[in-house]
């Protein structure tokens, strides 16, 4: 993506304009008793872009992404998919419209093998009308497939049968990860998809992300890693208190700078307006 | 100590079944050779035809009581649903004059709605699945009482008979009915591990959470479950019908813990997610096995109690030892 | 409604068709006289507790009367005590308390007296053929069970049974089994039976669903024309199994009887004050219709007019 | 749709049980607006009387199996257990002329040990709780029928029929054994709450693996749970005794049950780690006043266990209804 | 601790010599049906250092201070504590031995409260004779108690008697920490405890890492995240396949060459003798 997109005009009003956002939400809220997970919050992604979420822990982040994905309703708000508005009842929902998600506790069956994880819904059927009809499914070609889509993250898991309870805690984060690049449609969602992983491992994550992007999708990813979210991202989305504190240009902003916005040691209305992104 | 934790990781039934049905086999193997030495009654055909025909109902009833518990739950109210469908069965075809096919199959389309409506109290009342099912319990059984005013129904048509006539195979006689058991095992087998939805019950035991959130409708499929649950409880009552020769309003009572016995000896967990049908099936033919054996082996009643209940600790304890040791 | 007389009927279960009846009968009667008619029933057989809590609640929803067929003889008494101390007059019915004296009165047939019916009937019939004999009870540890099982045994002559013990299983019974009352495991326990004897030629069994249930197991085994069956109860759906020669003899009894007798005793109280006492033998008869001498016995045809249940 | 997603997670029993049980209490306060309309007679100290000492026992038990329900286990030997109890401090004490006290103490040992046996087979031989306390049942029955030759004993010295008796309060009767259930509720509900043993039955429950690493005996905790539920048992079986004035062998057969209903519409997971004792005491009042309720009404046995099967259904119903709102 | 320490004399023999090893194992084998999860891995650890333990994803990592910390128990080899073998049966032994472990997993019980989570096993009981007897527990004392840990963690954690499940996974992560730091009397040992952690909160974790070591403890660190490794470590302990591959001084090693070793791309035999640590 070209600075000169970067900079293409940017819709102020709630998505009414035909502007190339791709996903927006306005005003979103959502409370647990107390706690506020999300207060307010305003998103923004554009088509083929990586969007780097951060945040403190506890900032609300995860919140906003179930939200997006519809694993979460928010109390008030607005969601708008290419500039329609849209309310997401279900995680179905979001589905059906070609959002893939890695949520952060992972939510894989642990009894169940890595193939069966990894097509769980959307399981390959035996070809023909019967087996259509009964859903059968096609055993082998899954665990074939499941290898082929493991391939370009080489985790060391020796068989695609194993269930997932046995793999270490990188290996299951790497076949929720495998999971949601596959099956994108529309947009991939990663909350934080490289936090126990290796170094190797992590540049592999990275390296899928780019080529999910390639493909023309747009990526959420959220990541403590800094390193990872310079390396990669278009666009900064800090996260803060519940809501969205800056939209930040990697390109132009320092990481020391990136910190202290999240921290809240720098204010983002002191920040010199080319380091923001639109 | 719980279930969850001692279960080994590779009960999901997607493979052979081999290994998870292993322990319970072992079990089996050794209380046959114990009834052998008792009596040389033991080992022949008959007491395999009777040991089949005796726990066909009950294994058909577990069979649905195991899809539940694969998804976490239970079904208290197997029994007097199966109850209530024999005596819908028997009664409209013997006194309504209901032609006995249609008679059966209204039985079966009513048992399928009451397992359907425990589903919809679980997934749209959130009501814990015990609870569910034991106001259910109640419900249905008093309207089996009530509707058949306690009376046995006799002289049934042949139809309503059929599954207890019998054919022989090598001089020993089965009943039909349990074939059909044998039948209902390969299929709930085949359903469980290689269709996509019977992948799903076992991974919304495993983890609700994640099936929901890869957008399948896990209401949907509950509910599902509890009414091909129903079904099977259906067809449990055609087998009871057949083998009693009678509609018996006052059957199903305890069939709910004996169901719920044979998944768990055959080593589903009660956590769900975790175990195969054909180890209940296994786990029927234990509980027949003890019964017959005991008797042919000559022991009273009361002591018939005792050592089953020894039976079935030392089965399981076998199983788990086989495990650990693997 | 207030000056309606409340009459308690509790059974031992609500199942069994013989209580349901009974329950009938007693409908019917209080519906006669004007009465009102509460119902309760223990969860399953032998469950006192159940009728314990039953009695309580009828004491205090205002019950004068209350009717009862005691699960457990013994157990029950307490509670009994409690609520004539109350001032109710409470009637056993079927079966009687230990001791006796607890209730006011009882309307009941003797339990061991029907066994011994059948028992002598089954030796008689057998005559000289050496009877290898299964006896499907009820359940362990049940009052009733044990009453007929033993007054059987006494009745056919085997040496040393009382009406106290436990059910009793010596040389003289092959195969004793556990039927529940229930047709379906009445039919499990024949099987199981007939498996480890095959020679088996007298059955006992504790009602006539168990009965029924046995002669299923005897037809698929091709031997229902060599085994007698004798039981106990005398309901129209068993009478009509004598006749069929399905059951060899039954010893019925009469829960309608007692029942009508019963309320009618509770409605008498409430207008006069009057109680009743003592025991009255609602009576219990022979039905067969092949009849043994020296055993006294009513036809199929008797039975069948004085049956309850359809 | 399964317990462990629904159920909210305020529900760890730390702070005062208001939340937690509130659903229950509004569902009894519904219950008991219904009855009063029916009969003039349900508003009465006489009806409270009468359903603390029939729930008693039963109410008793059911804290022993809240207790192991909270660990994710399930007691099914419970009421069995009780009967044997009963059946020793009598006989003991009626036909071997032991001092009552003395066999009120042996019973009371017997029962714990018995119950302390169910946590050995559960976690030396890993037994599923369901299967080594299905296998305990068979045993215990047995052993009760056994021992007491399946007779009734009576004429109980005044020790054993102690707890039956009663007191006024403001002119109504209350048993001892009804106060004695209420005090040992309380006890519960502090040792559950307040100590540092309790808490790691809450703990065990919910993730037996994290209280394992941090270093506590895991085995001897839930032995240690299994036994105290066995002694709860044993004082279940004196209130019996006292109760019913006669030792009786067949006692005790459907008391499993009842307690897990009591502890379930209490709103105890039956996955373990979420409830509160407090709750299974109004749940089985609950079930008390259903049944006190209907029979006040003038209501049919046989519709009883169909309007109860109902009120069941709907007790929960309106639990889950107000959490949601919450 | 000093390089002159660092080069101090390191026991080739089994643990026999009265080398300043708080911990050592030799051995160690750990197999799982096919996979062997710890294939013959060596272990040193001296006292006050704090020693990183860093590899790909499936190494072995955390099956190794599982072995080490009693969680699970080695098909082969030898444990030794001071130059004692030992042979820890349950996490028990260990926690007697005053070592304490931060699970990847957690092992947290999430319907409890937090301060129960940080007490679970060794609450505070009320004063007095009764009340030992009886275990009552003093639910203020452990409330402020709990406070007072996780002070030094800015989480932004409400309240110390919310359940833990309500959580956000970096706060979680938090309370495992705390939990290790304040009771461990010997050893504390953390498999990736600032994984799910943002930037602020991973660097009160280093913080915290950093006074356990001054008090004089020693600490085993997991972690992928090589800043972290090299900003705190004395030395790192690579992983490689089940066992030890190489142990590197982190002050001569450059942060490239490290992960080389690590992915296998330079064979540790290769290394020249000064970056290794001894
Ligand atoms: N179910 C819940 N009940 C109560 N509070 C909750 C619940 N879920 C989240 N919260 C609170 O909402 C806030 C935001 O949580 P969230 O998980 O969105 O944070 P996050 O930014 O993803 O943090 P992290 O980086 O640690 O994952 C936290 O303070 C958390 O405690
Ligand atoms: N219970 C088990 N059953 C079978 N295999 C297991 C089991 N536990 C671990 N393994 C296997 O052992 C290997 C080592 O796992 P371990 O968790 O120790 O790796 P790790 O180095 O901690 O990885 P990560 O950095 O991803 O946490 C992995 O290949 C894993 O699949
Ligand atoms: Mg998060
Ligand atoms: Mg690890």
């Amino acid at each position: 993506m070209s600075a000169a997109e970067k900079l293409h005009a940017h819709p102020t009003a709630t998505g009414m304009s035909a502007a190339p956002l791709v996903m927006e939400a306005r005003g979103l809220i959502k409370r647990y008793g107390h706690v506020t997970a999300i207060n307010g919050a305003d998103f923004e992604l554009r088509p083929a872009e990586i969007l780097a979420v951060i945040g403190d822990n506890g900032a609300g982040k995860s919140s906003l992404i179930k939200a997006l994905s519809g694993a979460l309703i928010p109390d008030e708000g607005q969601i708008f998919l290419e500039g329609k508005p849209v309310s997401f009842r279900s995680p179905i929902d979001a589905r059906r419209e070609g959002i893939e998600t890695v949520y952060q506790d992972l939510a894989v069956a642990p009894a169940m093998t890595i193939a069966e994880n990894l097509f769980l819904g959307r399981e390959i059927l035996r070809p023909g009308p019967l087996a259509k009809l009964l859903k059968i499914i096609d055993k082998k070609k899954m665990l074939d497939e499941a290898t082929r889509h493991m391939q370009g993250l080489q985790f060391a898991i020796k068989s695609m049968s194993q269930p997932v309870e046995t793999l270490s805690g990188g290996q299951r984060q790497g076949v929720a990860v495998a999971r949601s690049a596959a099956f994108a449609r529309h947009v991939v969602i990663m909350d934080e998809p490289t936090a126990a992983l290796g170094v190797r491992e992590g540049n592999m994550v990275l390296d899928l992300i780019r080529q999910v992007r390639d493909k023309g999708l747009p990526v959420i990813l959220i990541s403590h890693n800094m390193p990872h979210v310079f390396e990669i991202s278009d666009r900064i989305h800090v996260h803060r208190m519940g809501k969205r504190a800056a939209l930040l240009n990697p390109q132009k902003i320092s990481m020391a700078d990136t910190v202290s916005v999240m921290t809240g040691a720098i204010r983002p209305e002191d920040l010199s307006a080319d380091v923001l992104a639109h | 100590m719980t279930q969850p934790t001692t279960a080994p990781p590779a009960k999901s039934g997607f493979q052979m079944p081999s290994l998870s049905t292993l322990g319970p086999l072992i079990a089996l193997l050794l209380a046959c050779i114990f009834f052998a030495t008792q009596s040389d009654r033991f080992l022949t055909g008959n007491t395999l035809s009777l040991v089949l025909k005796q726990i066909s109902y009950v294994a058909v009833l577990a069979i649905g009581q195991t899809l539940i518990i694969l998804t976490a739950g239970i079904d208290l109210s197997c029994g007097v649903i199966m109850a209530l469908g024999s005596m819908v069965m028997t009664k409209l075809a013997v006194e309504q004059g209901v032609p006995a096919v249609l008679a059966i199959l209204l039985g079966l389309a009513l048992t399928t709605v009451i397992g359907g409506l425990n589903g919809v109290l679980i997934t749209r009342l959130r009501l814990p699945p015990f609870i569910a099912t034991l106001g259910m319990y109640g419900i249905v059984f008093a309207t089996t009482q009530i509707y058949s005013n306690a009376q046995t129904i006799n002289n049934l048509p042949p139809a309503l008979n059929f599954l207890g006539n019998t054919f022989n195979v090598l001089g020993v006689p089965f009943t039909f009915g349990a074939v059909l058991m044998v039948l209902l095992f390969a299929l709930a087998w085949f359903f469980l591990g290689s269709t996509a939805t019977g992948r799903h019950v076992y991974a919304l035991g495993n983890n609700p959470e994640a099936v929901r959130l890869s957008g399948i409708f896990t209401d949907r499929l509950l509910i599902g479950v509890y009414a091909t649950a129903g079904l099977f409880y259906g067809i449990a009552a055609l087998i009871l019908v057949g083998r009693v020769g009678a509609g018996d309003p006052n059957a199903g009572q305890t069939e709910n813990l004996e169901s719920i016995t044979a998944a768990v000896l055959g080593g589903t967990s009660l956590f769900g997610g975790r175990g195969n049908v054909l180890g209940t099936l296994l786990g029927a033919i234990i509980v027949g096995v003890f019964r017959v054996g005991l008797t042919l082996a000559g022991v009273n009643s009361v002591y018939q109690v005792l050592i089953t209940g020894i039976l079935i600790i030392l089965a399981v304890a076998t199983d788990q030892f086989s495990r650990r040791k693997s | 409604q207030g000056s309606q007389p409340i009459i308690g009927l509790i059974t031992k279960t609500d199942t069994n068709p013989f209580f349901v009846k009974m329950k009938e009968g007693a409908q019917k009667e209080a519906t006669r006289l004007g009465a009102k008619l509460m119902t309760g029933a223990g969860k399953s057989d032998g469950d006192n507790a159940g009728q314990v809590t039953a009695i309580e609640n009828m004491v205090a929803a205002g019950a004068k009367t209350i009717l009862i067929t005691p699960s457990d003889s013994k157990a029950i008494v307490p509670a009994i005590a409690k609520a004539r101390a109350a001032g109710v007059m409470v009637i056993a019915l079927d079966s009687p308390t230990e001791p006796a004296s607890a209730v006011d009165a009882l309307f009941a047939t003797n339990n061991y007296n029907a066994g011994l019916l059948i028992g002598q009937w089954a030796k008689k019939t057998m005559g000289s053929k050496k009877a290898v004999i299964a006896t499907l009870d009820l359940f362990p540890g049940q009052p009733v069970g044990i009453a007929r099982h033993n007054g059987f045994l006494e009745g056919f002559g085997v040496a040393g049974v009382t009406s106290k013990s436990m059910s009793q299983v010596n040389t003289s019974v092959a195969c004793a089994q556990d039927s529940f009352g229930d047709q379906a495991k009445g039919q499990t326990a024949m099987e199981n039976c007939l498996q480890k004897n095959p020679d088996i030629n007298l059955v006992y069994t504790i009602n006539e669903p168990a009965a029924a249930g046995a002669y299923q197991a005897l037809k698929a085994a091709g031997k229902e024309k060599d085994v007698l069956i004798v039981s106990v109860d005398g309901g129209c759906a068993g009478v009509r199994n004598v006749e069929a020669g399905v059951i060899g003899a039954t010893s019925q009894q009469y829960p309608l009887k007692m029942a009508s007798m019963g309320v009618a005793a509770g409605v008498n109280y409430a207008k006069t004050g009057k109680k009743v006492s003592g025991y009255t033998d609602t009576g219990v008869n022979l039905i067969t219709n092949k009849p043994a001498a020296g055993v006294k016995s009513q036809t199929g045809k008797y039975g069948l007019a004085n049956c309850w249940g359809q």
